[in-house]
């Protein structure tokens, strides 16, 4: 596959308020770089992400969607994030069945204390999606920018 | 390629109007100043704020106003909240004029006018109150009977005290659903005010509101010897498109957008009870 | 009468597709027809007819009217219109041939849609007569003839050649373009077949079915027929016959947010919708028994009351092969008819 | 079979057991069956059949048919039980309200695999000895019975009734069905292949929404999809990306409920295959959280609405084999 090194894809990441969105936090008051194509969108739980939050962020031009909750066991609502990881697991595996580029999605456990590894989660996933070049089998033309 | 009338022209809101405390009286001008079109009494346009959604609202200014046109609108969907939450100079896209018109120059002339509306329907009536106003010799008798839930649900109230009721050619006649402090007037619901003035049956009668009071108000007027070929009303279904192509607002052979939206009741006894 | 042999077919095609788009029936699966673009190769479907009507092309299910962009207090409207290009359609049947006339009807009518109109100003209809109706065809009961099938040009097929037929100037010009590749032929065969054809339409199991009992003079006793309860009865309200049928026309308004503008489309509606009528403050049409009543009465009783009796249906059948419960125009109309 | 029904109904209506009928209705052709709700022995007389094209499930009716005044007799088929177990338990139908008759199922005949095979002009269809006698205006033509059978019983996964007042016949057991078949050949495509696939079918989708009217799981009383406040309610797929949303959306929001009743091919006017959506979340759920077959009891939780602190983690996705 031919990788456009000049490529800069659009990455959501779905931050759960209570940890995730608190390790992003601490990672940028550590001054430990992740690269600006990353947008947080805050959620009060993982388990708030609707599968249409994921396909609407393919939809208006994103080229990867991440989801970051607290650990299993560590959830704030004490099992929100049980539930996400069966229905993301399936979520994915469907998009995955209907030849959406696997490395295209992923969910990731950050805790409020683990800024460095919020930082290489998306660092590595930003690479990953990098490889993969612009989303094109998940987007709605119209939403192309002119 | 011709204009095509699904594609909107531009207009802008130059004053807005709290009326009562949820309907707002907006005045439309085109970008140039003046009328984006002209229109005749009861017509109605599509108005729309791109990305919320497109409306039809009955055009409350009369066409004898040249200035401008009006369009007084209660909130109650997704559009209409956000037409009250808008500002003045704010664009909207308007397109029209849609539908038949109260015949004011033909059936109408020379007659006596009871007009008879009830909440927000007096939005559509206020065009041909106006339009008989200024063409004042062209009419007999006028006589408007108007009736809401509350004092402060009677639209345009200013202009009715301050010009209708101050009108000696007209009688204006208005009720409250329920007694209120301050109101010293008639209390009752339309349909029965309308029995109790008992108005001579040579009147021709103009009547809007909710769907439940023009039921009554037809069956009050009935009693009182009034015939169906005597009583206007306007409609409003579901539109999208304005001209009769899109199929929703259809019932029996009429489109209401075409075809209506105004109609005498011996034309709607004659369609399906649809509406 | 001009023709061109059946084993030159192709060649005809890759002549029509030089110089304009060309849309053919190709099967998708055995005896499963839809029409497609025409790429060199491609054999025309042997089916009756495509499980899509052809009102595709005229009146797409989804077509943009607009475009706006707005910043702050101000609003750009774009006019997105440009001429449409030529195309042919090719083997198009009796019943879709009648269908674009009763969209003209709506559509052509003031305030003339110019979206349609151009479309329509620039796709030529070639047709093509019916040899091997199936039994839920019941177009003869709206006075078509599937031998004679209309459009601009009509093209009957012999079992060996092909023979045209032009019905309209822009069907003249048609074959004229291609004329060429035609040579005069002997049509005498034409008319046994074309006969044969109509024998067949006489055999079908619908073809007792007539219109007596319906147009618009029938309108409030077919309304307020106690019939309807036990019809609409198990209809679940899906699209599935407005979408299939070539005559229905019913359209929404959308506006579409794209992030960098907004786009304002139409698209398929149907009466079946139970959100078809819905307004801020009611629905006119509440329970599925109006809607289910509502889409017939407007073929068989509305449509005709404004059309000079024409009906709004083609009997093309495809709804009839196609409801996911059997429920279709055929039964309506054999329940409401006089006995 | 059809008598031995009809005898039955007709003895429930006369002894008060029931006041209707659900069943289905004859239809212009041999093999188009409506369903209907018969209230008298007569009407049952005239129209009531049973045949191999009653394919219809009709559980989703009783949702609207068990809130009427008295009791309806329900005939269902083994797959239908499902249904009608899974609507049970999500208190959509009033179990109450619904005497259960389970009747022997298919493997039930899609007239379209007949007319594929260029067959036309049908008056009538007869399976004698299982090849199907098809009479056509055009002369008499013949195929194997199973060639012609529809694909929601092509593979179809019991013959057992998992709820029932009585039985007309004899009961059945769950069959080791293949299928998964198709949902496996499709994961071991690459992701391309894969995706060319899938835009390949659902590029034909009209959106006519038959798929999600007539699925006993989608019973919502306003679909998301119809919901202007959902932010994607939208009419015709404007875009190929809506197409695969509206899909995928309902899959997923019928996963774990889906009884795999087929229904959603069926009705598709398209062809799409539909129920491959469905197989592949039942596949996944079965593979990573246990076996679970929705509708066969009615206390079970559903696999989405439960958990195990031990689940898979989602990288299981991301890990298969090569792209």
């Amino acid at each position: 596959m031919q990788v456009n090194e000049n490529f800069e894809p659009v990455i959501v990441a779905f931050c759960c308020n209570w940890c995730s969105y608190a390790g992003a936090d601490l990672s940028g008051t550590n001054r430990l770089n992740y690269p600006a194509n990353v947008k947080i969108i805050r959620v009060p739980c993982s388990c708030r992400v609707n599968p249409m939050f994921i396909l609407r962020a393919f939809q208006r031009g994103a080229d990867g969607v991440i989801i970051c909750g607290c650990h299993p066991g560590d959830c704030h609502y004490t099992s929100g994030n049980y539930f996400t990881r069966r229905r993301i697991t399936l979520l994915y595996s469907m998009l995955d069945f209907l030849g959406i580029e696997r490395n295209r999605t992923r969910l990731e456990w950050v805790s409020a204390a683990e800024g460095a590894k919020f930082a290489a989660v998306m660092n590595q996933f930003v690479e990953d999606v990098k490889k993969l070049g612009p989303n094109r089998r998940l987007e709605d033309l119209r939403c192309r920018k002119q | 390629m011709n204009n095509d009338t699904l594609i909107p022209l531009i207009g802008v809101v130059t004053d807005i109007r709290q009326d009562t405390p949820d309907v707002k009286t907006f005045r439309v001008n085109a970008l140039e100043g003046g009328k984006v079109f002209e229109h005749m009494p009861g017509q109605c346009a599509m108005l729309s704020i791109p990305g919320v959604g497109e409306g039809m609202f009955s055009i409350t200014s009369s066409p004898t106003n040249k200035e401008f046109m009006e369009f007084s609108i209660k909130k109650c969907g997704c559009l209409t909240t956000w037409l009250h939450a808008m500002d003045v100079g704010q664009q909207i896209t308007i397109r029209g004029p849609y539908g038949n018109y109260f015949p004011v120059d033909t059936e109408l002339k020379g007659k006596d006018l009871l007009f008879i509306a009830g909440g927000i329907g007096l939005a559509p009536l206020r065009s041909v109150i106006n339009y008989v106003r200024d063409k004042r010799d062209d009419y007999g008798d006028v006589q408007i009977v108007y009736g809401s839930r509350s004092k402060d649900d009677l639209v345009d109230y200013k202009e009715i005290i301050d010009e209708w009721t101050a009108d000696p050619n007209i009688e204006v006649d208005l009720t409250i659903d329920n007694p209120q402090e301050g109101w010293d007037g008639h209390v009752g619901f339309v349909p029965n005010y309308v029995k109790e003035l008992n108005p001579s049956t040579n009147k021709t009668v103009l009547v809007c509101g909710p769907p439940i009071m023009i039921k009554f108000t037809l069956a009050g007027l009935k009693e009182l010897g009034f015939t169906e070929t005597q009583v206007y009303t306007t409609m409003e279904l579901r539109m999208k498109c304005g001209v009769g192509k899109c199929g929703r607002c259809n019932i029996g052979d009429k489109y209401v957008c075409k075809d209506g939206p105004v109609f005498r009741f011996d034309q709607l006894d004659a369609l399906p009870d649809e509406y | 009468m001009l023709k061109i042999s059946a084993s030159n077919l192709n060649a005809l095609f890759d002549r029509i597709a030089e110089k304009q788009t060309l849309y053919i029936p190709v099967d998708r699966e055995p005896n499963v027809s839809e029409y497609k673009k025409y790429e060199s190769g491609m054999t025309m479907s042997k089916a009756l007819n495509t499980v899509r009507s052809a009102k595709d092309f005229f009146f797409p299910q989804t077509e943009n009217l607009a475009e706006f962009k707005v910043s702050g207090k101000t609003i750009e409207v774009k006019d997105i219109r440009k001429e449409n290009e030529d195309f042919v359609v090719f083997g198009v049947r009796a019943c879709d041939a009648r269908s674009f006339g009763i969209l003209d009807k709506v559509f052509l009518s003031e305030p003339v849609d110019s979206f349609y109109k151009n479309r329509r100003e620039h796709g030529t209809i070639v047709t093509m007569a019916c040899t091997r109706p199936a039994e839920t065809c019941f177009c003869t009961t709206f006075g078509i003839d599937p031998t004679v099938p209309g459009g601009d040009v009509s093209v009957f097929f012999d079992g060996e050649n092909y023979f045209f037929l032009d019905n309209t100037p822009k069907g003249e010009a048609f074959v004229a373009s291609v004329s060429d590749m035609l040579e005069d032929g002997d049509a005498s065969k034409l008319a046994e077949v074309q006969e044969n054809t109509r024998n067949i339409m006489k055999k079908l199991p619908l073809s007792g079915l007539s219109t007596d009992s319906f147009g618009g003079e029938r309108l409030m006793e077919h309304f307020n027929s106690d019939k309807w309860a036990e019809l609409s009865e198990s209809c679940f309200g899906c699209g599935t016959c407005t979408f299939v049928c070539p005559t229905c026309q019913c359209y929404d308004i959308r506006d579409f947010d794209t992030g960098n503008g907004i786009k304002r489309f139409r698209c398929w509606d149907s009466c079946m919708y139970s959100d078809f009528t819905k307004m801020a403050h009611g629905n006119s049409r509440n329970s599925q028994l109006e809607r289910f009543r509502q889409r017939f009465m407007h073929k068989l009783v509305y449509f005709p009351a404004n059309n000079n009796g024409e009906f709004g249906c083609v009997g093309c059948g495809r709804c009839l092969s196609k409801c996911p419960i059997s429920m279709n125009i055929v039964k309506v109309m054999k329940a409401l008819e006089d006995k | 079979m059809q008598e031995a029904m009809i005898k039955r109904a007709k003895e429930l209506l006369a002894d008060g057991t029931v006041n209707r009928v659900m069943g289905w209705k004859k239809g212009e052709f041999a093999y188009d069956t409506t369903p209907a709700v018969f209230e008298t022995a007569e009407e049952i007389d005239r129209d009531f059949i049973y045949n191999d094209f009653t394919q219809a499930n009709q559980s989703k009716y009783l949702i609207k048919e068990s809130r009427k005044e008295g009791k309806i007799l329900a005939l269902l088929k083994p797959c239908d039980t499902y249904s009608f177990n899974q609507l049970v338990k999500e208190h959509r139908i009033i179990r109450e309200n619904v005497y259960v008759i389970g009747i022997p199922g298919g493997p039930k005949i899609d007239i379209e695999k007949i007319k594929a095979k260029g067959i036309t002009g049908i008056t009538n269809v007869k399976n004698e000895d299982y090849t199907l006698k098809i009479e056509t205006i055009y002369g008499v033509e013949t195929m194997p019975f199973y060639e012609a059978v529809s694909v929601k019983c092509e593979s179809c996964k019991s013959k057992k009734h998992v709820v029932y007042d009585e039985l007309i016949g004899e009961g059945g057991d769950i069959l080791d069905s293949n299928r998964f078949d198709m949902v496996e050949k499709l994961e071991n495509m690459t992701s391309q292949e894969r995706y060319d696939f899938w835009r390949g079918e659902l590029s034909r989708c009209i959106r006519c929404n038959a798929c999600r009217n007539v699925c006993p799981a989608c019973t919502c009383e306003n679909c998301v999809f119809d919901n202007p406040k959902s932010g994607i309610d939208q009419k015709a797929a404007a875009d190929s990306f809506e197409e695969n949303m509206f899909h995928i959306i309902r899959a997923f929001h019928v996963a774990g409920r889906c009884t795999d009743c087929g229904e959603c091919s069926r009705v598709c006017p398209q062809n799409i295959p539909l129920h491959l959506l469905n197989r592949k979340f039942i596949k996944d759920i079965n593979c990573l959280y246990g076996e679970y077959q929705a509708g066969a009891d009615t206390t079970s939780k559903a696999p989405l609405t439960d958990y195990r602190t031990d689940d898979c983690e989602p990288s299981v996705v991301h890990e298969r084999g090569a792209e």
